[in-house]
């Protein structure tokens, strides 16, 4: 098909950034603006393989411990000052300072720059996830004559104003909360790209409000679209086009996870038993309009390292009482074993509230009376997770690609911390420690694999998260829409291939 | 001259409410409300929150005759429960407002002077705050439950009867028979509740039952944009939640915002009639 | 009767140089505060079983004396003393005490009762809150009352709106006997009343004082009306007292250029067109009690005024029992003589 | 001159009242649970300590309450609202960028609600028993009783889907970089449903309101007087009856306008409309505690600002309150 | 009887207003002529219909509740209770206009005194703004108030209540009508305001020739003002007469009552003070008036005839009063006994 150049495409999302730049913000609100204004050194294909962007070609050393750059000699920022290793090193060690993901650069220790086009990032151990971790959403580099003045990154005006990177589009004009407008950048270093003349996106926290702009053409593209009503409603609609690559990179989970520091939940068969009476296929084909897959385990099915063979609980009312009968918890009067309390993410109903609801008429087969703790919004539910304050809590947490990142966080004993989407469970198994810890510093995929097989095997076996579904994350785009996203990391990458037919 | 039988106010208003078609209809409706909600869920003993059919099933479907929500909750189910956190609400928190309002606007028409011109400040100010955004604000920084959201309704929307009680206190007090009450040596207390208030009870009971209504539209619109008491089903909430599908099941939004409609205009059927019937000025004709 | 002679019976109530003033609120922050001199510096004396009555121009003050004397309006100075107590000193509760000695009866039959109280309440609210008598002797006081004042007895169970101006007048009536008080003050108790219920309630005023030995101080603006019921007469304007006289002095000649007018103005059946014809013409309105002139506060309207008027005057005595405050008038041959005659034919 | 410092006065009151706002606010705000760096931190996904604690000092959270206060006020009297927690930028820019959509909805829709409102109403007391009048009546209950948000939503339904002529979402296009003529109308375009849900309430207020008033004000002396010199019943109507009539309505007015802005809240809620309301809710949401203090600061300016307006016509329609 | 210069005369007016308590007949027949140049006064008490039949001269009844059931309103020889509203309005303000009782609120407080004056001068008088203006300045001086040029451009709330019954006069004068009904146009003010009014009444008249006809509970009043009296009670006419004829010599014993129990200027010249004459009663509920005279429970002369049928007015049996008459059934005896005199 006959590639389309010129045209306006218009971005509808749910959320908003709280300004663009990617190197000290993550989530994917902020990811999507920025890695259209940011270039990074790589990107990734549909298949986890690293393409180049920003660097011609690289070389990951035999040791896993340095990873070499070559640089693009024609890529300019917006400002018409050239992109070079000053520049690259000046970003990744700003990211590794300042991105909430510490693991994903926690072993750089420098970055040389032999020369303007060359640069070198040097580890302290293998670091198996550092190629990975220069994709668009993680590592956006940023020109360093305008960001290392000084200036705290993480508060830089320059982070929503006037922000200046080297991606395929630049930034026209922001109204936080309202909208985005960016316009193709023409002296961007790949030639012929973008095929978009200029990409607006619009901010609507109403979900109906996007469903709307969609059906009625106002909107030609939205990511991230989760919710079963929706899809189901507009894969009906023949203008559009809906897909659900994309989102490998990311890897979201929708869990239930246990406070196993708290009685009765520290009991592993009473965690066992509740896992047995959940029907996560109740969950995903009522509840989410079967839109949604059945999670068995902590690394997505997507993931290079997931494993099929992990310790699975189907629904079986009748065992998990016996469990609970087994595990000391009878039944008392008026059919009640304990109590037990449940918190969710506010904000995404489908996927974490409807659920947790779901669980507490579920769970009352079994005798467990559970209350439903509602949040009124999201710092609320964190306060009480970071500080351990809960026994159950629905949670969405991402993969982000590699289990370096988004996976070890959850489950290393060293992170039981008291913030959001650490080890807030408290589970602890030096075992798991000492497998996490071994497949993060090796480079070998094979040998890793391994390692996390037998990882997932325990905490399967351990259930400190029940693993409820995938999060059903789409794409949808109207039919006009050519190249829509799909390498792994979908929207959240440039969208320089994108055209309007 | 025969001497009539000595008709009460009460009476005489009794009767002219009776009299008047629309108000009537509006207690009906309003008694027919509340029994719903109050005998309903005794009926019905059931989690109204529980999936109890096919999500989106419209009105007329076999489970559910109301349909059913996006989560396939029992929309029928959840007006019956939602109706009692609704009313319950709007009914306290108009108390709780009539109660300041009346306090506050009798202290300060009575005293005047500096008494009032203090008072009218505060009213002032709370009348300055948009109500809305100040009960959104410290539902949210005190946690949405049924407590908070109603004292913060309460506390924000006092200020019209602070201002009517005040006016009519004023009113009253330099009427004659108050200074008579005064000079055989009648206290402030006794004047300000036994002697003044039940004269300027009729615009005050009108001013409450709008109230009522007030507070469940407030109740309504603090649940509709999420916060209100989410382990507590109601009217405004069902809407709020089911906003984001409305295009899916129309009938998830517009039967709960009926019933808020129907309610709040039984209320003030009622409250027109009771000004007509409390209003000595009509009630002569 | 009315000359101070030894027989002259004592004197009940004295009021001396009140003064009742209402700070006016301030139109904004940086307005500066106004007064209403609404009582400014005005003496008499009521003798027990006698009327005093106050005349005057709407706004003159007469209410708010009368209020005064009640304690119902703020006193800023002078003193009232009712026999030997002075009201203007009591606390609280002496003076809730002393409130069963001075009763009053209010101008607007309609409004004077709470209408969401029986009237037979109303008449018993002053025994039950000055808690006279058991409720045996209540019940039995209110009896007497309201055939004293001509209501039957089970018209107690009625609400006000249930009756004429006429009875409404009556019941204040009896409300204002409950506690047997010693003196009665009145505020223009007839002017809402049609004319022909007017001279009911007159009578009434005048047995019950017959019979009760009851003291009155009697405002009006009427003056056939205090003619007819008063012992003793103040002219009141702009709050101040400009001539006390006993009844029939006054109304054979009064002294003071207002009063003269006043009595001129009043038309009557008898006097017809003639009366009229002669009658004293006054020219504008009186001024405010806000800032009132410095002098005599009628000099602006007053026909006969001289430069000198703009000197302040003293209430002075022109003849046993006569005072008056206006420098004009002379003393010839032992009778006072005032600078506006009438009525010329007398 | 009298007027001037009266201004002056007014003034005066009002500064003390919105010194009030401020201190009441900040003080709410502060003694409530939560913390903005909290968010902070989960909004970022997750944050250490120490850069938690780093944020806290950035942001002078970690100092005493009373100091907090005080640098608040001093910067609030330099009209510096500090930097949203959230988007890191300044509150002033953010809420001044919003004000303008604000304002158009809000006032136009009040000026709809008065205008038609007024107008039904004297049409309705002419004659007080007729049918219009009636449906009045009924109107205006039925207007007082339908809880905002759900017209607002009722509306969506029916010009998304049943009958699309207008926009139901947002201020502008979605593209709609034009300018000049062309993007008024466009911004009116999609005021339509909006205003029209914001007014609806109103305008069964108002025209209930005068209605009342008219038929109060038709059965005064003065009327009769009017009557009485042989004045046109339309003069009489539209001359003498109406200003009067029209006083307590614009008293109203000026006293709900705090009730306005906070019905623009839930209107812009569900018609996606880029002001003030939806900036609250929204910071609201996200702890974002220097955006709401300046929202609460600004809504509060804004009612204060109004009712002195109203109060200024007032003057003009009344002339007995030059007196006072 | 009609006499030559009769400018207004009502015919046996009826109105009744229906109610809820049922229907009130708030007038029952009543008339009266208003002549040139003459002052006739309506008395009576309070409700007893004198303002209602002012309005109903004017066609301002309030309708409904209100309804004009019968009678003729003659100016001319136009009934204006069939001419139509255009018709009415030109006469109202113009021809015939109206004083009300309450200065206070008689007057629109949004407008300039001016403005009130002017706008019945270009209505009815054609003038353009400035020459309207003009003449309301006149106006105002006119009927006495000074400064008129300031005066003119102040507000109601600005002057005090005599001052505003002067505009109302004004405005009532503009036009130069040919009747002036002033319903208790002093009962709001101070008697010494009430003598400049009263005045300026009578000057006004005896320049203009207006009729005027004064409504007014004050028996002084209407010694000193009217030329003719009616007194009505209970929504009919029970007396007429000339002014001296009804005070002098009352015949019905309503009137007579009523002038009995008046308290006198200068009865403290003559000796002990006596007690008032009363009338006993209240007057009877326009709702329940049924057959009879109305006065009958009050009147101290009552007999069988008075509760059962509505005595007509009869001449009054005196020489020399042929206007004289008054509705009571005791002049019915002594008119029968006149005429069986006559006759014999
Ligand atoms: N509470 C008050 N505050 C301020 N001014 C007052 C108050 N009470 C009375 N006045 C003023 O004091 C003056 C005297 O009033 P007062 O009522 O005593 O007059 P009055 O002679 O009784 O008049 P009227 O004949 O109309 O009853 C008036 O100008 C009045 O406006
Ligand atoms: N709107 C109305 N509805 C019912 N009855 C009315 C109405 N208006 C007037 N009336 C009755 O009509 C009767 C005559 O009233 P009108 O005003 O003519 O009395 P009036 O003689 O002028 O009395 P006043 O001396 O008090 O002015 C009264 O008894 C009154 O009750
Ligand atoms: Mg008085
Ligand atoms: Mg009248």
């Amino acid at each position: 098909q006959a590639v389309k150049e010129g045209g306006t495409l218009v971005i509808g999302t749910g959320q908003a950034p709280r300004h663009l730049n990617g190197a000290v913000q993550s989530g994917i609100a902020t990811a999507l603006p920025s890695t259209q204004i940011f270039a990074s050194p790589l990107r990734f294909d549909d298949k986890w393989n690293a393409q180049p962007y920003l660097a011609e070609t690289w070389k990951l050393s035999e040791d896993g411990k340095s990873l070499t750059l070559n640089l693009r000699k024609n890529a300019v920022f917006h400002d018409g000052q050239p992109v070079t290793s000053a520049d690259v090193a000046f970003s990744i060690m700003a990211i590794k300072a300042n991105h909430p993901f510490s693991t994903m650069l926690a072993p750089v220790e420098k970055v040389d720059t032999p020369d303007a086009h060359t640069a070198v990032i040097r580890m302290s151990t293998p670091h198996p996830a550092i190629v990975l971790a220069m994709s668009p959403a993680l590592c956006p580099i940023l020109p360093k004559h305008i960001y290392g003045d000084g200036t705290d990154l993480k508060n830089h005006p320059r982070n929503s104003q006037n922000v200046v990177g080297s991606g395929p589009f630049k930034l026209t004009e922001f109204k936080p909360g309202q909208r985005i407008v960016l316009e193709k950048f023409d002296k961007f270093f790949l030639p012929g790209k973008p095929h978009l003349d200029k990409l607006i996106m619009t901010i609507t926290p109403d979900s109906q409000t996007l469903v709307l702009g969609v059906e009625r053409g106002d909107i030609q593209l939205v990511p991230y679209v989760s919710n079963a009503v929706d899809l189901k409603r507009m894969k009906a609609n023949p203008n559009l086009q809906i897909t659900d690559k994309g989102y490998e990179g990311i890897g979201s989970i929708n869990w239930l996870a246990f406070n196993t520091a708290k009685k009765p939940l520290n009991d592993v068969n009473v965690r066992k038993a509740i896992a047995t009476a959940i029907d996560k296929n109740f969950i995903t084909k009522a509840l989410m309009g079967g839109f949604a897959t059945p999670a068995d385990g902590p690394i997505v099915p997507s993931s290079p390292f997931a494993v099929p063979d992990v310790v699975k609980y189907p629904l079986d009312l009748k065992k998990s009482a016996e469990m609970l009968d087994a595990a000391g918890y009878k039944m008392g009067d008026g059919g009640e074993r304990f109590k037990l309390t449940i918190d969710y993410l506010p904000g995404s109903d489908e996927q974490q509230k409807n659920v947790a609801e779901y669980l507490r008429s579920q769970l009352k087969k079994v005798g467990i009376a559970v209350e439903v703790r509602a949040s009124a919004d999201f710092p609320a539910w964190a306060k009480r997770i970071a500080s351990h304050d809960f026994d159950m809590t629905m949670d969405n947490v991402f993969n982000w690609g590699d289990p370096v990142i988004g996976v070890h966080r959850t489950y290393l004993s060293t992170n039981i911390k008291p913030i959001i989407w650490t080890n807030t469970q408290s589970y602890s198994n030096p075992k798991v420690d000492q497998l996490l810890n071994d497949a993060g510093s090796i480079i070998d995929p094979v040998k890793r694999k391994a390692y996390y097989a037998a990882f997932e095997k325990i905490v399967t076996d351990e259930v400190p998260i029940v693993y409820i579904n995938l999060t059903p994350y789409h794409t949808v785009a109207n039919k006009k829409v050519g190249n829509v996203p799909q390498s792994i990391w979908g929207p959240a990458s440039p969208l320089d291939d994108v055209f309007l037919k | 001259m025969p001497v009539a039988p000595a008709p009460s106010p009460l009476v005489e208003g009794a009767r002219m409410f009776a009299r008047n078609p629309a108000a009537v209809a509006g207690l009906v409706l309003l008694l027919l409300i509340v029994v719903a909600a109050v005998i309903g869920p005794m009926v019905f003993v059931v989690d109204p929150f529980e999936i109890r059919a096919a999500p989106l099933s419209p009105p007329g479907s076999a489970d559910a005759w109301l349909g059913t929500d996006y989560l396939g909750r029992d929309v029928a189910i959840s007006l019956l429960y939602g109706g009692r956190a609704t009313l319950l609400v709007g009914a306290v928190a108009a108390l709780l407002s009539v109660l300041i309002g009346v306090t506050l606007g009798a202290l300060a028409g009575y005293y005047g002077g500096k008494v009032d011109a203090t008072i009218s400040r505060v009213t002032e100010f709370f009348q300055v705050l948009p109500a809305l955004l100040f009960a959104m604000v410290v539902v949210t920084l005190f946690s949405p439950n049924l407590l908070t959201v109603t004292l913060s309704i309460g506390l924000v929307s006092w200020t019209g009867t602070a201002r009517l009680a005040r006016a009519e206190f004023m009113k009253v007090r330099d009427m004659e028979f108050v200074r008579a009450e005064r000079s055989i040596g009648a206290g402030d207390a006794r004047i300000i509740w036994k002697v003044i208030l039940p004269n300027c009870v009729a615009p005050l009971v009108v001013s409450a039952t709008l109230a009522i209504g007030s507070a469940i539209l407030f109740e309504a619109g603090l649940s509709f944009l999420g916060l209100g008491d989410p382990n507590l089903m109601s009217w405004g909430m069902m809407i709020g939640s089911s906003r984001q599908y409305v295009l899916s099941s129309w009938w998830a939004v517009a039967i709960p915002g009926a019933a808020i409609f129907m309610t709040v205009l039984a209320v003030s059927l009622i409250g027109d009639g009771l000004n007509d019937a409390l209003n000595p000025k009509l009630r002569e004709r | 009767m009315a000359t101070p002679t030894d027989t002259a019976p004592p004197v009940l109530l004295s009021v001396t140089d009140l003064k009742v003033h209402f700070p006016r609120p301030r139109s904004g922050l940086l307005a500066k505060p106004e007064v209403v001199r609404a009582v400014d510096g005005v003496s008499f004396e009521v003798r027990r079983g006698t009327t005093l009555a106050v005349v005057g121009e709407s706004g003159s003050g007469k209410t708010t004396t009368a209020l005064a004397v009640m304690r119902l309006a703020p006193i800023t100075d002078g003193s009232v003393r009712l026999g030997i107590t002075d009201l203007s000193l009591l606390g609280d509760e002496a003076m809730r005490q002393a409130r069963r000695r001075v009763q009053m009866i209010f101008q607007d039959p309609y409004s004077s009762l709470n209408p969401r109280q029986r009237v037979g309440e109303a008449v018993r609210a002053p025994l039950d809150l000055m808690n006279i008598g058991t409720k045996a002797e209540r019940d039995a006081r209110v009896d007497e009352l309201f055939a004293a004042v001509g209501l039957r007895p089970e018209q107690q169970q009625l609400f006000p709106h249930q009756f004429s101006g006429g009875q409404r007048q009556r019941i204040n009536i009896a409300r204002a006997l409950a506690t047997n008080p010693e003196l009665v003050v009145c505020d223009e108790p007839v002017s809402a009343l049609d004319i022909a219920i007017r001279a009911q309630i007159l009578n009434l005023l005048a047995r019950l004082q017959r019979e009760l030995g009851l003291t009155y101080l009697f405002i009006s603006h009427d003056m056939a009306v205090v003619e007819h019921i008063c012992d003793e007469i103040a002219v009141m304007y702009l709050g101040q007292i400009v001539e006390r006289a006993p009844r029939k002095t006054f109304f054979a000649r009064p002294l003071h250029p207002y009063s003269a007018a006043l009595l001129s103005a009043v038309p009557t059946v008898s006097g017809g067109r003639t009366r009229a014809a002669q009658r004293i013409k006054l020219v504008g309105d009186p001024p405010s009690p806000i800032n009132p002139p410095t002098g005599c506060r009628f000099a602006g309207r007053c026909p006969v005024a001289e430069p000198q008027c703009s000197q302040p005057q003293q209430l002075r005595e022109v003849q046993p029992g006569h005072w008056v405050a206006c420098h004009r008038v002379e003393v010839v041959a032992g009778k006072p003589v005032g600078p506006l005659q009438w009525p010329t034919a007398a | 001159m009298n007027l001037l410092r009266l201004l002056a006065s007014r003034l005066g009151q009002a500064l003390l009242l919105v010194l009030a706002v401020v201190v009441l606010n900040f003080a709410l705000v502060h003694s409530a649970p939560g913390d903005p760096v909290e968010t902070i931190a989960g909004a970022s996904g997750g944050m250490s300590d120490e850069l938690k604690a780093e944020l806290r000092q950035s942001y002078g959270l970690d100092k005493p309450l009373p100091v907090q206060l005080g640098v608040y006020l001093s910067r609030v009297a330099r009209l510096d609202l500090g930097y949203s927690y959230f988007f890191n930028l300044p509150v002033v820019d953010l809420i001044t960028e919003r004000i303008p959509a604000t304002l158009l909805l809000v006032l136009s829709s009040v000026v709809c609600a008065f205008l038609l409102g007024t107008g039904i109403g004297v049409l309705a007391a002419r004659k007080p028993n007729g049918l219009l009048s009636q449906t009045i009546t009924v109107l205006s209950l039925v207007g007082f009783a339908a809880p905002v948000f759900w017209t607002g939503i009722m509306l969506v339904i029916l010009f998304a889907s049943v009958l699309p002529i207008f926009p139901v979402s947002d201020m502008r296009s979605i593209d709609g970089s034009s300018e000049g003529i062309a993007g008024m109308l466009d911004v009116a375009w999609h005021l339509v449903l909006p205003t029209l849900t914001l007014s609806l309430v109103y305008l069964a207020h108002y025209s209930r309101l005068a209605r009342a008033s008219m038929l109060e004000v038709m059965g005064s002396d003065f009327i009769r007087t009017a009557r009485a010199k042989g004045l046109a019943d339309r003069v009489v109507l539209y001359k003498h009856a109406l200003r009067n009539a029209i006083l307590p309505v614009v008293t109203v007015l000026g006293l709900q306008f705090g009730n306005v802005l906070a019905g623009a809240i839930l209107v812009e809620t569900v018609f996606n409309w880029p002001g003030l309301g939806r900036l609250a809710f929204e910071s609201v949401l996200r702890r974002d505690y220097p955006t709401i203090l300046g929202v609460l600061l600004l809504s509060a300016i804004v009612v204060l600002v109004m009712n002195m307006l109203t109060d200024l016509c007032y003057r003009l329609v009344d002339p007995r309150i030059q007196k006072r | 009887m009609l006499n030559p210069s009769t400018l207004l005369q009502v015919d046996d007016v009826r109105v009744e207003f229906n109610t809820r308590r049922g229907r009130a007949m708030v007038l029952n027949g009543v008339s009266f002529e208003a002549r040139a140049g003459e002052t006739l006064c309506i008395v009576g008490e309070s409700g007893c219909g004198k303002s209602m039949t002012a309005l109903t001269v004017l066609g301002l009844v309030p309708q409904p509740p209100g309804r004009v059931s019968g009678g003729r309103v003659l100016f001319g020889d136009e009934d204006l209770l069939q001419a139509s509203s255009e018709r009415l309005r030109e006469v109202r303000g113009n021809r015939i206009s109206m004083i009300f009782q309450e200065p206070m609120t008689s007057l629109n407080p949004v407008f300039t005194v001016g403005e009130q004056i002017a706008e019945s001068l270009r209505l009815h008088a054609g003038l353009d703004r400035k020459a309207a203006h003009a003449q309301a300045i006149e106006m105002l001086r006119q009927v006495g108030i000074p400064a008129p040029e300031r005066r003119v451009d102040e507000y109601p709330h600005q002057l005090s209540g005599g001052m505003r019954q002067r505009v109302m006069i004004a405005m009532a004068l503009a036009c130069r009508p040919d009747v002036l009904i002033a319903d208790e146009p002093t009962t709001a003010l101070d008697v010494t305001v009430q003598a400049q009014i009263f005045d300026l009444l009578r000057d006004l008249q005896a320049e203009r020739g207006t009729a005027i006809v004064l409504i007014t509970h004050d028996m002084g009043a209407v010694a000193e003002m009217a030329d003719r009296v009616i007194v009505m009670y209970a929504g009919r006419v029970i007396e007429q007469g000339t002014t001296d004829e009804v005070l002098r010599s009352p015949q019905h014993p309503y009137t007579r009552g009523l002038i009995a129990c008046l308290p006198e200027l200068g009865s403290s010249q003559e000796g002990e003070r006596g007690e008032l004459a009363e009338i006993a009663g209240v007057v009877p509920s326009l709702w329940e008036l049924g057959n009879g005279c109305a006065f009958r429970e009050r009147c101290p002369n009552a007999h069988a005839r008075c509760a059962e049928e509505v005595p007509p007015m009869f001449d009054a049996p005196l020489p020399g009063q042929a206007g004289h008459a008054a509705a009571c059934w005791l002049l019915a005896e002594a008119d029968s006994t006149a005429r069986e005199v006559a006759a014999a």
